[in-house]
């Protein structure tokens, strides 16, 4: 579980949002959302310690973040509304280093299915460059599977997917927190989690 | 007390009770200064009227270095302890430094021309300040460049400590190369090479300018804590 | 490995590898950019014919012949060893004789044709008035170095 | 048995990511085959800005070539930390429990094999042109391999201090110039010296090299984590 200790979030001059508190439990998806420019990026970035709030903090495991960051990063797959897959290497290339970089686990089968269930298995072997929008976004949602971490911060995940992703994305996040996993993200599109939680930024806007 | 050193609130109001009078007093030495070293000082025995020069040029070389001493203190103290009126007097004292290393290379060519009969060398004292010259504007121009006012300050802390490295080397490249420049004369307090005369001038002419330095630095840094208080109203 | 771990690991080779530079600088910075040489080093060095080269020291005195044709000869030295020094052109006001100077030029067999002098003066200041007071009571030492 | 997996999984990590590099750019050898055409050409200027035929031109060879390295390391290296920092994979690296310090390193080590390493291995070739003497020619390369790593960690410093700033390019060079200095001074310094003191000045271009090994890569992850950071 994830406490927010009273968060106040300020860029260049201008509050962003002032005394946000909120929980991010075990097994409930909870999805920011609000208008453009109110700082759903911002707090995403500041739970995972990206961003330093201006006051307040992140509690996790009942210790603030600061105190064991080691061990938190340890649990955190943050995927950020711009791509890190490499254009000059092939899907299999960035999805293998990925593996590599995060001494992952997961089998060969898995990988496979997981390439599968997100349609990319015929463009394996093609340069990332030549992807699609969305397609290069799936490539990211398949850090989550990767990366094999508990906890799950997207930063408009669904964006640029078409239905089926969405669905499968959705479904996956679905397994990921009946296995007592956490996952926060933003979005403006409707997905089908039933446990689920909202934050809404519009209401802690700042004046 | 020792809060004015790192405190802008309190450095503010230290600032602003204080600044007046130290005006008059700059004034005031700056005055007895001139008129001691430019009239009433005699001239030297080997460069006649061209040392008078000196009154100049040593206090220029003096605050050039000592600027960029407190600065990279400042840096420090700024990036390893969060405080941030460190930035703020990278920021102020940056061009302040700058314009000393200009005067002190400029009035040094001048003095050179008549004493070692050139403008210019290329020996350890001189390339070294020139290189201070140098840093002082690439800190002047990374404070200027960013658009975040945070990371811009941070990095051109950063390069402040970089460059620190410059300053051993203008200190002691006059003892550990043989340079066209002379070495130090006052440094050697206990027996300086220098006759009282000479001297008495020369010291009123440091006191004096370093008294301009602080003036002018805290005219900059109340400017700068301002610029911030508008900027970040919280 | 835990970054912190990683950090401390981090900070000994770099201390490490500070100290050693640091070591090696100071045992080896004098040596190097070097202004000028004194004529002992180019005596013993065995430097007699060099295209550009400075050659500093003191002009030694009763050395200074004024010749004819407007340019100078004199000898450098540095109380050890002597190179003779012909020199064109305009004369800093600091050159006198027993005063510090640096010539730069052509060295030919032991004799430097310079094409550049610089005078060096000494980290001492004295007013003109008490110069002449130590000569008038006999006290006036120069002293070379 | 835990600990060495651990540290099993760290190395791998860490290679990974000096094996990706060095694959990336492998498959743009474009950009290295620009570096070297930039510095024929500038080659090429300078020797007609002196005049080809002068006899000038053979003790001033090497200076030549030592500053259009510097020149080339100003225009090379900022990719590396600057396609890195603009899609968010920094992020990625720290969150797989790498420190910055560590990165900075694997950049280190990458950038000077893509882009001092075929310089290195390039300009003795070109030193034809200069007509040099055997023993100069194998000074500039022992300088060069001496000297260029500390190039890769100052342009990788200025490059990690100017990820934030996008619009004005040439500061970057401008923080890479003052601070060769040195560097260019105890290289030329080394090839042109006589025999009996070249060996100091290589040893002091050694701990150059040691302390910009020891300073640089604090320098380059604390200005990373600040631009992170923002």
């Amino acid at each position: 579980m994830i406490l927010a200790n009273n968060i106040t979030c300020r860029r260049g001059s201008k509050i962003i949002f002032r005394n946000l508190d909120f929980k991010i439990e075990d097994g409930i998806a909870t999805i920011i959302s609000g208008k453009n420019g109110s700082g759903k990026t911002s707090l995403l970035r500041i739970v995972c310690n990206l961003l330093v709030p201006k006051s307040g903090e992140i509690i996790w495991k009942g210790k603030s973040i600061y105190k064991n960051l080691e061990e938190y990063y340890k649990n955190i797959t943050y995927i950020a509304d711009n791509n890190c897959s490499k254009d000059n290497l092939t899907v299999i290339e960035n999805m293998n280093f990925w593996k590599r970089l995060y001494g992952s686990k997961i089998t060969y089968e898995n990988f496979m299915k997981l390439i599968d269930s997100l349609n990319l298995r015929e463009y394996m072997n093609q340069k990332v460059l030549f992807l699609s929008y969305g397609q290069k976004r799936k490539l990211e949602l398949t850090r989550l599977i990767i990366e094999e971490r508990n906890i799950w911060i997207l930063d408009e995940p669904f964006l640029g997917l078409d239905q089926d992703s969405i669905n499968i994305i959705g479904e996956t996040i679905s397994d990921h927190l009946a296995r007592k996993g956490m996952a926060i993200f933003s979005s403006h599109i409707p997905v089908s989690i039933s446990k689920k939680q909202y934050i809404d930024l519009d209401l802690h806007e700042s004046n | 007390m020792l809060q004015i050193l790192y405190n802008p609130g309190r450095f503010n109001d230290f600032a602003k009770k204080y600044t007046n009078i130290l005006r008059h007093i700059t004034i005031y030495l700056l005055v007895i200064g001139l008129l001691y070293a430019l009239v009433f000082s005699p001239n030297d025995y080997q460069q006649g009227f061209s040392v008078k020069i000196m009154y100049i040029h040593v206090p220029c070389a003096w605050l050039a270095m000592f600027t960029y001493v407190l600065m990279t203190i400042y840096s420090i103290l700024a990036l390893s302890f969060k405080i941030t009126f460190g930035y703020i007097f990278v920021k102020a004292a940056a061009p302040i430094g700058a314009i000393f290393t200009l005067i002190c290379l400029i009035s040094g060519s001048i003095w050179g021309k008549p004493m070692w009969g050139t403008w210019w060398v290329w020996d350890a004292r001189l390339t070294s300040v020139l290189i201070l010259f140098i840093f002082y504007i690439i800190i002047i121009i990374i404070q200027n460049t960013f658009d975040d006012l945070q990371i811009g300050e941070k990095i051109s802390s950063i390069f402040v400590l970089l460059g620190s490295i410059n300053l051993p080397v203008i200190k002691y490249s006059v003892d550990w190369w043989n340079t066209l420049h002379q070495p130090a004369s006052v440094s050697k307090l206990s027996s300086p090479s220098i006759e009282i005369t000479i001297l008495g001038p020369l010291i009123a002419m440091n006191v004096a300018m370093t008294f301009l330095f602080f003036l002018i630095l805290f005219i900059r840094l109340g400017a700068e804590i301002n610029i911030r208080k508008t900027l970040i109203k919280d | 490995m835990p970054p912190r771990i990683q950090k401390l690991i981090f900070i000994v080779i770099s201390v490490i590898f500070l100290m050693i530079s640091l070591i090696v600088i100071l045992f080896n910075i004098e040596d190097n950019i070097v202004f000028f040489f004194t004529p002992s080093e180019i005596i013993e060095n065995k430097i007699l014919n060099d295209e550009n080269i400075r050659i500093g020291g003191l002009v030694k005195i009763n050395s200074i012949i004024y010749n004819e044709d407007k340019s100078i000869d004199f000898i450098i030295t540095d109380n050890k060893n002597d190179i003779s020094v012909n020199y064109y052109g305009i004369i800093p006001d600091l050159f006198k004789e027993g005063s510090g100077v640096v010539a730069e030029g052509e060295l030919l067999r032991k004799k430097l044709n310079a094409n550049k002098i610089f005078a060096k003066h000494d980290e001492n200041y004295m007013p003109e008035g008490i110069k002449k007071q130590l000569i008038e009571t006999d006290n006036w030492q120069k002293n070379y170095k | 048995m835990s600990q060495i997996k651990k540290i099993n999984i760290f190395i791998l990590s860490i290679v990974s990511i000096a094996i990706r590099d060095l694959l990336i750019q492998y498959r743009k050898l474009v950009d290295i085959v620009s570096l070297l055409t930039f510095f024929i050409i500038v080659m090429l200027i300078f020797i007609f800005s002196i005049g080809p035929y002068d006899e000038k031109l053979k003790d001033i060879g090497v200076s030549i070539i030592w500053s259009i390295l510097i020149l080339s390391s100003t225009i090379s290296t900022n990719k590396s930390l600057r396609e890195d920092f603009d899609d968010g994979s920094f992020a990625v690296y720290q969150f797989a429990g790498l420190s910055y310090e560590f990165i900075a390193i694997i950049k280190i080590i990458t950038s000077w094999i893509l882009y001092q390493l075929p310089l290195i291995i390039f300009i003795p070739l070109t030193t034809i042109i200069f007509e040099m003497p055997i023993q100069k020619i194998y000074m500039l390369v022992v300088t060069m391999l001496i000297g260029s790593p500390i190039l890769t960690v100052f342009s990788l410093i200025a490059s990690a201090m100017m990820l934030t700033n996008k619009k004005n390019l040439t500061i970057g060079s401008l923080i890479i110039l003052p601070i060769s200095v040195p560097v260019i001074i105890f290289a030329v310094g080394a090839i042109n010296a006589d025999p009996e003191i070249y060996k100091a000045q290589l040893y002091i271009l050694t701990s150059i090299l040691l302390a910009s090994f020891a300073i640089g890569p604090w320098i380059i992850s604390s200005c990373i984590k600040i631009s992170v950071k923002s």
